[in-house]
């Protein structure tokens, strides 16, 4: 495993709001095809983290690179183009599409978004759009909602508008899969089938960079775990060696809740 | 001239300050604009106007018409917004121009398109102030509109109601957590908002006269000034409100007479594009 | 949503067709029952009114209204024309050009409509008249741009004099008269405005005035505190206003509140209402103006009008006696020329009518050409101060 | 199998309607209602432009009025001054709408929501300001009048010419056909999901790649072409365009008509616009109680019917089909996928 390239860098990020720091001269790297997670107390920056990578805000300091892409400061949409996809918080669904439609809009990058080809209806035009039909439909096969292809997805269940989201993620084809507490909320069994999906989906060769607060989930999916707190890196490493760290148990075991 | 255009500039934009007091205070509890809030303005000054044909003193006449403003604020908020609250702001703003569109035909359909003019116990006598004649009306104005401006303030700084109508901009749901009626409060800002606007409308009806179409330019810049001094920032839109009334004044004596409209929209598009938040606002950092 | 589209389209071809037949329908049924103008099966005549019944213009629409329905009752409780009984179709045509294409079309197309009485302003008529010419429908306007002599529209005629005529009477009453020497001027800028301008500039050449200054308006505007304050920078002996009455009483009032003293005149008689001096007072007292009728007349018509208004409990106003009398003489041609739309037009071009305003008869052009008076404001009361030649 | 069936059942209903409507004339004398139905097609075209950024992107815009008056009077100047043909002033007319178009989306769309609306409110009164003021041009209040007709189209042997309003029926219903034909196909693509994703969650749109600023612009121009067509039809439909038709007034009468039919719709659009132009035409019998009666329409519609017609026409097909499954056994959706 240690072989392996690390996909994303973080370099010595820093963003601050209105003189709080969120994040501050952060720096973690994510290998290739693990699960890695991020932990810490809520408002420890893990959101801040995550939009800074997405490109939803742009960092006061530092630099992120995906591979050997500096993608600090690119536009989500451009980020989303080097294979970056992302899960929301706040489950953030289309409220008036169904389940296929919603998903068929991550095929974006495939299809592209060009007129003329549309209007024309050229052959390869059709072409795409059947491919792009079909890999939806495999992956709603994937997440198990395929029978539900054609119900509103604001509808569903909570734990299965979390799986239309990642088949959203999933559509666009991407190489890093950043989930944003996937499974707050959720109850056991919920909790338990979308980690198995996780697992699933990193066996396709997807590195997923996760951020939760449930350390059960961490501790049997992860293979690397950064504990950050106040913007900052508290530690870093295996479930392992984060289970027992003292820095942890203080700073985060000991007031958080600790989920079964 | 340059003192000419300086003291229409302000008449003028007294009239916008006030105007653009209750868009202001609409956008602070609803977050929409109003866009029959030039209505108010045009039926204020009408009540006015069939009051002073009953033979009612003239006084009796302007507060009759500044009520009969802020009932027809409180019933348009009573019989349409209040039903449209959970409704996306697109329908609040189609309902708000078939409002406009209805009060403007059934002001024609009652009073008649002819203008009429106010009567205004100043109208016919001028000031000399050296060499410069001033309208007596005019001071008339813009007295009353500092005098509304200093109510206004007091009864927003000073007083439970206007604490809460405050409390109320900053978030609505939270002041109904208080145990504030929130609906109450709304109703209140919309009958204020709407008595300063209809005030505005019998001022100006001794000057640019009264009809049912009057409300509809009055609106844009009264809207344009609230833009201007930040939404929701009631001493902003006042100053905002003089200050586009004096920019467009200069504008139309200096440049062209045709374009004094095009002046208020196009300080209305740099602000939207430069500084959103208004001359006065602050940045409010957006939470994502 | 995307759904919804498919599945729906259908249903709403469908309900277009269902309407679309149902509207065919019930035009086969008014066009065949209704009387159109192929059909003379009613015992009607209709005749449209053009003019502006909602908007800043409504006053001139309603009078004129007044003085035509003043007319067809009169001429209905004689025993209508030939029998048949004369109809009013009002179209607002709003004062703008596209709406007044847009009811002349309907009066035309849709009530069949014999001839239209209208409209007031110049630019509607112009754009009207390119739809009733064709047509064959009499068209008797009350525009006073010189343009709608111009149009080559063999059916449309003018009840009240052209700019042409009024312009140069008044700029020389101004001249020998008054003594004034720098003009400065202030125009709507519409047709009317800008004809009556360019007519006044042809006409002051001619008499060896100067234009100092040249300031207009848009229809509608209420505030002309920047062109006063550029005319009042001028310094001119006169100011010519060309406008209506609304426009006229607020810049004669907005320049005493802005200290311009100037004696102020106008071209024609488009002012020439109570309402002007309800909404100007004391500052339009003294504004002289060229007009073709004077209410206060010692004649049989006047005498008749009036009575006929006060019967009816209609305000008699200039602009509803002139309506009145265009009314009467479109009657009159309808009678002689038994409603037949080109015998008509020639009964109407060979007219000779003694009507409130004066005897009315048409040029080749469609215009009267009778002179005009000049009048004056004088203690709240319209006096003729040089009677017409 | 039954799905392809019924979708081929429906293609062939809607293209024997689509041809059927070509031979409307033939059952209509009154000329005054060819009239109304030729402006109810203009009026359709511009509903369905708006239609696509309001409806299909939601970006509110209040100042399509204008471009629908650049096309009309692009049109009207080209014609009039130029003598050019309706075949060349009508493309003009688009071209220099959707440059108009895209400019004004390229600075008012970094807005959002309430501010976009009042910068298309300052931008459509700014351009409307200027046909009223640029009287060299556009003959100020008094509008151009005088627009010749389209030149007369032969087709073989067979002439058309433009001499009546049953002669601009087909044309104008082309346009309208390849509207709806534009629409759906831009709809159903990778361009039109990412507007309709746009509208629903931008953040997320933006998160899967899409482009949310250059998508919103190009629908923007695309929404002002429409406008602009529309525009130089009804030039040449006229014969007369003034600048009161393309105020604020002309802005909110098609998002009333977009709003009353039902958004993001494209028989809506066009049922919006049968419904505002055949009511309007309607109450001329009534000038006095014309304009109040239509903005009484317009409140009661919008506090009573928020999801316009097609919203009503929805809950009268739930209603019908919930009936129809408590009457015969319960059976899956039947309505398939819809993207076929």
């Amino acid at each position: 495993m240690n072989s392996k390239a690390a996909i994303l860098t973080v370099d010595q990020l820093s963003k601050s709001f209105g003189g709080v720091k969120a994040v501050n001269n952060l720096s973690f790297s994510v290998t290739q095809n693990n699960i890695h997670a991020i932990i810490g107390p809520n408002g420890a920056g893990k959101s801040t983290l995550f939009n800074l990578i997405t490109g939803v805000i742009s960092p006061d300091q530092g630099k992120i690179r995906l591979l050997n892409n500096d993608i600090t400061s690119l536009r989500p949409d451009k980020i989303a183009q080097h294979g970056v996809s992302r899960t929301f918080q706040n489950i953030r669904l289309f409220p008036d599409m169904t389940v296929f439609e919603t998903a068929f809009i991550g095929t974006y990058l495939f299809t592209g978004g060009k007129l003329l080809p549309a209007i024309l209806r050229t052959k390869e035009f059709r072409k795409k759009e059947r491919q792009a039909k079909e890999r939806i439909e495999e992956i709603l096969q994937f997440v198990g909602l395929w029978e539900m292809r054609n119900e509103y997805a604001a509808k569903l269940s909570y734990g299965n508008q979390r799986r239309v989201e990642i088949a959203r993620a999933l559509a666009t084809n991407p190489s890093l899969l950043l989930l944003d507490e996937p499974t707050a909320g959720m109850n056991q069994k919920e909790t338990k089938e979308l980690m198995q999906l996780f697992t699933q989906v990193n066996k396709q060769g997807i590195t997923i960079l996760i951020i939760a607060h449930d350390m059960h989930l961490v501790n049997t999916l992860s293979d690397q775990i950064t504990v950050i707190n106040f913007g900052e890196k508290l530690v870093e490493g295996p479930p392992e060696v984060i289970h027992n760290h003292p820095a942890v148990m203080e700073a985060y075991m000991g007031r958080a809740e600790v989920n079964a | 001239m340059f003192v000419d255009q300086l003291v229409n500039g302000i008449v003028l934009g007294s009239i916008y300050a006030l105007m653009a007091i209750g868009y202001t205070m609409v956008w602070n509890v609803l977050r929409f604009i109003n866009f029959a809030h030039g209505e108010v303005y045009m039926g204020g000054a009408f009540v006015s106007l069939y009051l002073l044909l009953l033979d009612t003193p003239i006084w009796i006449a302007y507060l009759g018409g500044v009520l009969a403003g802020a009932l027809l604020g409180y019933l348009m908020e009573k019989v349409v917004y209040l039903r449209m609250r959970s409704a996306p702001k697109l329908n609040l703003l189609i309902a708000a121009i078939g409002i406009s569109i209805l009060l403007q035909n059934l002001a024609q359909y009652i009073w008649g398109a002819t203008p009429e003019r106010l009567t205004s116990p100043f109208l016919s006598k001028n000031i000399q102030v050296g060499d410069m004649m001033i309208n007596q009306h005019y001071i008339f104005i813009i007295i009353l509109t500092i005098l509304v401006m200093i109510t206004l303030e007091l009864f927003i700084n000073r007083t439970l109601m206007g604490k809460a109508v405050q409390a109320a901009a900053q978030n609505i749901n939270a002041t109904q957590l208080m145990g504030i009626n929130a609906n109450k409060i709304i109703s209140i800002t919309f009958a204020i908002g709407s008595a300063v606007g209809a005030l505005a409308g019998i001022l100006v009806g001794p000057v640019f006269l009264v009809y049912p179409t009057m409300g509809i330019f009055a609106g844009l810049k009264g809207f344009t000034a609230s833009v201007m001094g930040g939404m929701g920032n009631i001493p902003g839109a006042m100053i905002a409100g003089l200050m586009l009334g004096v920019i467009e004044s200069f504008a139309a004596g200096f440049i062209s007479s045709g374009y004094r409209d095009a002046v208020a929209m196009v300080i209305l598009l740099f602000i939207l594009l430069v500084r959103p938040q208004g001359i006065f606002g602050k940045i409010v950092q957006q939470k994502v | 949503m995307g759904q919804s589209v498919n599945v729906f389209v259908k249903k709403t071809v469908l309900f277009m067709i269902l309407a679309v037949l149902l509207a065919g329908c019930s035009a086969t049924k008014s066009s065949s029952g209704n009387g159109s103008s192929k059909s003379e099966s009613g015992d009607s005549i209709k005749v449209g009114l053009q003019a502006p019944m909602t908007g800043d213009n409504a006053q001139y629409g309603q009078d004129m209204k007044n003085g035509v329905e003043l007319a067809f009752k009169k001429i209905n409780s004689e025993g209508g024309i030939n029998g048949k009984k004369l109809k009013l179709i009002v179209g607002d045509d709003k004062a703008t050009p596209t709406e007044a294409v847009a009811v002349v079309n309907k009066m035309i197309m849709n009530d069949g409509v014999k001839a239209i009485i209208g409209g007031y302003n110049s630019s509607p008529t112009l754009a009207a008249q390119d739809v009733s010419g064709p047509a064959q429908v009499l068209h008797l306007n009350m525009g006073a741009s010189p343009d709608l002599s111009k149009t080559g529209n063999k059916y449309l005629f003018r009840v009240i004099l052209t700019g042409s005529v009024y312009v140069p009477a008044v700029m020389k009453y101004m001249s020998e008269e008054k003594k004034v020497k720098k003009i400065a001027a202030l125009f709507e800028n519409t047709d009317y405005g800008i004809t009556m301008y360019e007519a006044a500039k042809t006409s002051a050449k001619d008499l060896g005035l100067e234009f100092a200054a040249t300031e207009k308006y848009n229809p509608g505007d209420k505030n002309f505190s920047a062109q006063l304050s550029k005319i009042k920078a001028l310094n001119p002996d006169a100011v010519m206003v060309v406008g209506l009455y609304n426009e006229v009483a607020l810049i004669e009032q907005q320049a005493k509140q802005a200290g311009l003293k100037v004696q102020f005149f106008s071209p024609d008689d488009s002012m020439y209402s109570k309402q002007l001096i309800t909404l100007g007072g004391e500052a339009v007292e003294n504004h002289i103006f060229a007009s073709m009728i004077d209410l206060n007349a010692d004649t049989e018509e006047m005498k008749e009008f009036k009575k006929l208004a006060e019967e009816n409990n209609i305000p008699a106003q200039a602009n509803s006696a002139i309506a009145y009398d265009a009314a009467m003489a479109l009657a009159k041609a309808l009678e002689e020329g038994k409603a037949d739309a080109e015998k008509s037009r020639d009964a109407l071009a060979n007219i000779d009518y003694k009507g409130i305003t004066g005897p009315i008869r048409f040029d080749k052009n469609g215009d009267r050409a009778n002179t005009p008076m000049i009048m004056q404001v004088q203690k709240g009361d319209f006096v003729v101060i040089k009677q017409s030649e | 199998m039954d799905l392809t069936k019924k979708s081929g059942v429906r293609k062939a209903i809607l293209i024997f309607a689509g041809i059927a409507l070509f031979f409307l004339p033939l059952g209509i004398v009154n000329p005054y209602f060819m009239y109304i139905i030729n402006l109810i097609l203009i009026y359709a075209l511009l509903a369905l432009g708006l239609d696509l950024i309001v409806g299909y992107t939601g970006q509110v815009s209040v100042g399509h009025g204008a471009f629908f008056g650049v096309g009309a009077y692009v049109a009207a100047i080209l014609a009039k001054n130029f003598g050019l043909s309706f075949w060349l002033t009508l493309p003009l007319s688009i071209v220099v709408t959707s440059v108009i178009g895209f400019m004004i989306g390229f600075i008012g769309l970094k807005l959002i929501e309430e501010y976009l609306v009042m910068a298309t409110l300052a931008f459509g009164t700014i351009i409307w300001l200027v046909f009223l003021n640029w009287t060299d041009l556009t003959g100020g209040p008094m509008g151009i009048a005088g627009i010749p007709a389209p030149p007369t189209v032969k087709i073989g042997s067979v002439e058309f010419p433009f001499l009546q309003y049953h002669d601009y029926y087909p044309l104008l219903l082309i346009f309208v056909y390849l509207g709806i034909l534009i629409t759906r196909l831009i709809i159903k693509s990778g361009f039109g999901r990412a507007c309709t994703a746009i509208r629903d969650d931008e953040l997320a749109a933006q998160a899967m790649g899409i482009p949310v600023f250059k998508t919103k612009v190009t629908m923007f121009t695309i929404s002002s072409a429409f406008c602009g067509a529309a525009g130089g039809l009804y030039a040449h439909f006229l014969h007369v365009v003034s600048p009161e038709t393309f105020a604020f007034g002309m802005s909110v009468t098609i998002l009333t008509m977009v709003m009353i039919g039902g958004q993001g719709s494209i028989a809506g659009a066009v049922i919006g616009a049968s419904i505002l132009t055949i009511s309007s035409e309607a109450l001329r019998e009534t000038p006095e109680l014309r304009m109040l009666i239509y903005g009484f329409m317009i409140v009661v519609m919008i506090m009573f019917f928020p999801k316009g017609m097609m919203g009503v026409f929805q809950m009268m097909k739930k209603r019908f089909l919930q009936r129809k499954e408590q009457l015969e056994k319960p059976t899956v959706e039947k309505e398939g996928l819809s993207y076929e």
